[in-house]
């Protein structure tokens, strides 16, 4: 295992200093996360537009550098795609981190993946995986409006 | 199959037993346990011990995984449709115990029944009873025929409007009866009402597959099954661990906790408060591979062939009685001895190094019927041999002889 | 004393972690194992395993003696007055819902109240939520002060004719505060009030004496006690034992079953119901002779040497935060660096070797109270060094210069 | 251990054929015992005088050879006495099976003693020590007017 590839700079950067965390004004659709091992929590915010589009989204929670810097990544990557590619980014990264090698998507562009990839770093370390999949499975919730509390213990 | 070679893997063999070789008929009451086992626990402390699921370092997630494994290979042993449908418990009593207050807290209320069956061991009793002061709920008991059998009939005739559960032994720890499950089940779930399985003698000894037999409640003991101590499992279908409540409260059983409320964590680990028996767990999974390595195929027939030999050997003895003539039946046969307690049967036995379990078994209610205050017990596992059954069978001449029979 | 000795007592230090040395800092979530427990859980295993208690054979009888012995060795080591007094559960969280639930049932009404303090455990404070919910009792928490203890002020402060029981721990798996729980029980006593005393993190560092104590119950883990996983005490004043109602129900604990009604048995079987963990019981035995072999005043001596230098070291840091400053501590030290989130210090420690505990610890209130997420804990155990701790302080640099501090 | 020494003959006589099986008419005292473990039931039946004297003494009940004769020979040999030598002896009983060599009361004579210390083969049995002494503490519970059913698994 390597610390380096866990720490890279660009996470060490989004932890530290996350991109999209506030609240999005008017939102319209919106979910909590919680990791109970650790009590990380996080709630995202979304505002969809009349065509499904992501018009914005933020997020507001606690947690350590990878989480943190997970969800800034998220936020940052899915704003501005519609709902369903949304979905699809969510279902690869999460596939990504659980067994596959690479990201299979074709909407994100290559700088843009490169830059997902960074958490995979994770992989090497089965409980941080939780630490890195709250936001994303908390996103789901919200598009889905679930209204049941993530919870990634499980 | 070769026995020797596997009872080779059981160490307790190579010992003796106050100079005699062990004989070792106890089985029901809990089995010996293969090498594997043994050094799965002895490794698992002496390079590998953390608790689970708490911290990340690497012990801890080590021994999370190994912990997880083990439910993923329960799973498959009993073909359960989720991995999450697997809670491990300290064993098949506290599994009846989780349930019977679970549900009981959440469906029963005075008037409702409960149906047994006169062949349930004192674990699928009591946490029953417990709900018929608290709750003012009725037991009632399915009967048994002449052969000390369960049939089919016997449950219809006692199911009513007002029965809740049903909750039967799979295998008789006495007669050895094997209950008809999947038709229990079947009934049973026309009307509505789930089945718990006392699997105890079941697991152990008949191949398993919950999505066929489609009961809502499995439980199950560890230490019967090559298995270490103070490990059990409960099966239960997904929708019934969501729905009811959790048993024990503490660590790891939770999602957030505030003065004013708690929320409780998602399966399984809802059902697994506080430190869990993380090295039986562990354990315990090489006692399922080591029952899939000689597969339980070999193991039914095995034990049925012992069984037929023991039934011929012991009934030709005209001063034996055995308990029970089931047609499906488990490698267990209860007897008595026309004069001879089987206290003292089992005390004069001891002597020849034979191990058989004397007393009323744990079920009180099925010699109250047969009108016996005890009854003498060899029941069988894998290593057993017909030498085993010869010698018990001497021995018991042995035991006639100094009662004078 | 000599630590390196002892140390070489506990066979996980032998082998490398990751190609480090191992540095157990996490004994407070669970405590390593000396070879004398973990061998005799394989000798056990390997040449005398039986059931307890059930068949009279010469291994039953023999495991028998061997699980009472180790209820003597309880009794002794925690200076009980009678060996009844002694309940073998599966760890503490278990030992403390019985205590909920029984006392629950018997003496708990609407709008009775519990206390608590804000040190609990989760173990400590769910199993009595489900009895805010079943019987609409109400929870009351003593307060921390700034130091993180609870002083005897606190407990008095939240007192009312209400208050029907006071559960707390003995020392805070946090902050590491020591209660004073003499004076805690005597001022209830003075009140009719019973006393529960979590002894997870007392029974492994503290001399203890329940006579002395006069504390109602006190729960232990056997884990945290260097002895086997799947094993906990319930120590209760036989007044207790015999006036409250049992907890599980199988085999074991009855004393005659119909169909109509169950008498239940006689302490100790009373409170142990099914199969007991037989191998982890017998072990235990070894825990416990190995704890008094060492003496509990040099591990007390010993635990409080480490603290004392770890505060010292650690305090010089600028970048930490230690969590609670109480007079009378344990060997836990939590803490924070401003900047890194324990998990990511726990990671990283790790890769060194160092495991430490990151999260709530199972204390979400006391959390709360502190307004911190999370926190990061080093906890001591006899087998602990100087070196661990300057090991420790080398990584949490290691961990700085990471995150560029 | 030697089976012979606990299957001595005169156990399996007063086993087989148990002395005062029955229940004494017009009794004053009397106790159940039962033993959970193994199902074995005792009832002792217990008729004082006015001199405290114990006019006569029965028992029904069933459980292994050791248990029927050990109720068989005591009731046997207390016959006759008088309540506080009755008790003396049944403690004496009870504290050579427990950890006594021999009988230490002077109430018994040398034949009686020798009788009762057939008994004593189930020392070298702990799980039978129970059978032999169940009769004896019920013996005690009916004199003591306990109305508690005696339980001999604890
Ligand atoms: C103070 C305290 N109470 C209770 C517990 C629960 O103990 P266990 O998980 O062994 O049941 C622990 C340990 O996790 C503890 O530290
Ligand atoms: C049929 C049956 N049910 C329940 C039990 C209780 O199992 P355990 O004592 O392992 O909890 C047993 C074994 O003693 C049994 O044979």
């Amino acid at each position: 295992m390597d610390l380096k590839e866990l720490y890279q700079e660009i996470i060490l950067d989004h932890g530290k200093n996350p991109r999209n965390l506030r609240k999005t004004e008017n939102f319209n659709k919106d979910a909590k996360g919680h990791n109970p091992l650790c009590g990380d929590n996080v709630h995202i915010y979304l505002k969809l537009n009349e065509n499904k589009k992501v018009e914005d989204i933020s997020f507001e929670g606690h947690g350590c550098a990878i989480s943190m810097a997970s969800a800034s990544i998220m936020t940052d990557l899915v704003k501005g795609k519609e709902e369903a590619e949304v979905k699809e980014i969510v279902n690869d990264f999460l596939d990504m981190i659980k067994e596959k090698e690479e990201l299979q998507n074709k909407i994100l562009n290559e700088d843009e993946k490169t830059k997902l990839m960074c958490l995979s770093g994770v992989k090497q370390y089965p409980m941080r995986v939780k630490c890195a999949t709250l936001s994303w499975h908390t996103l789901t919730s919200a598009i889905d409006d679930f209204q049941k509390i993530v919870n990634t213990e499980s | 199959m070769d026995i020797d070679s596997i009872k080779k893997e059981f160490p307790i063999f190579d010992n003796k037993v106050q100079n005699n070789d062990l004989v070792y008929l106890d089985s029901a009451n809990s089995s010996q346990k293969p090498r594997v086992v043994i050094d799965r626990i002895y490794d698992f402390y002496s390079k590998e011990f953390s608790n689970v699921g708490r911290s990340v370092h690497y012990l801890a997630v080590a021994a999370t995984n190994l912990y997880e494994n083990t439910r993923t290979s329960v799973q498959r042993y009993i073909n359960a449709k989720d991995k999450n449908e697997i809670v491990f418990t300290k064993g098949a009593t506290e599994a009846i115990n989780l349930v019977a207050n679970t549900f009981g807290q959440k469906y029963l209320e005075e008037g409702d029944e409960v149906l047994l069956t006169e062949l349930e061991h004192h674990s699928n009793y009591v946490p029953w009873h417990f709900l018929r002061n608290s709750k003012k709920i009725k037991i009632e008991f399915a009967e048994i025929n002449e052969a000390g059998e369960i049939t089919i009939e016997a449950i219809k005739n006692k199911i009513t409007n007002k029965t809740k559960i049903i909750s039967v032994t799979h295998l008789s720890n006495v007669t050895g009866a094997i209950l008809p499950i999947k038709e229990i089940v079947e009934l049973a779930h026309s009307k509505n009402i789930p089945v718990l399985v006392d699997g105890c003698q079941g697991a152990p000894h008949l191949k398993l597959d919950m999505q066929e037999l489609d009961c809502d409640f499995y439980a199950i003991s560890g230490h019967k099954m090559y298995g270490p101590t103070g490990i059990g499992v409960l099966y239960a279908k997904k929708k019934w661990l969501d729905d009811l409540p959790p048993y024990q409260g503490g660590g790891g059983m939770i999602n957030e906790v505030k003065k004013t409320g708690i929320s409780y964590g998602e399966l399984p680990n809802k059902y697994e408060a506080g430190t869990m028996a993380t090295a039986q767990v562990i354990a315990f999974n090489e006692s399922i591979k080591f029952m899939e390595k000689v597969g339980i195929e070999n193991i039914e027939k095995h034990e049925k062939e012992l069984l037929d030999y023991g039934l011929d050997i012991l009934g030709k003895n005209n001063s034996i009685k055995i308990v029970g003539n089931p047609k499906n039946k488990g490698g267990v046969i209860s007897f008595t001895i026309e004069g001879v307690h089987p206290h003292d049967i089992a005390t004069i036995l001891d002597e020849d190094g034979v191990a058989i379990r004397a007393g009323h078994h744990c079920c009180q209610i099925l010699h109250e019927k047969l009108k016996l205050p005890a009854t003498a017990r060899a029941s069988f596992g894998i290593y057993n041999t017909k030498d085993d059954i010869d010698q018990l069978s001497q021995s018991i001449e042995n035991c006639k002889k100094i009662f004078n029979i």
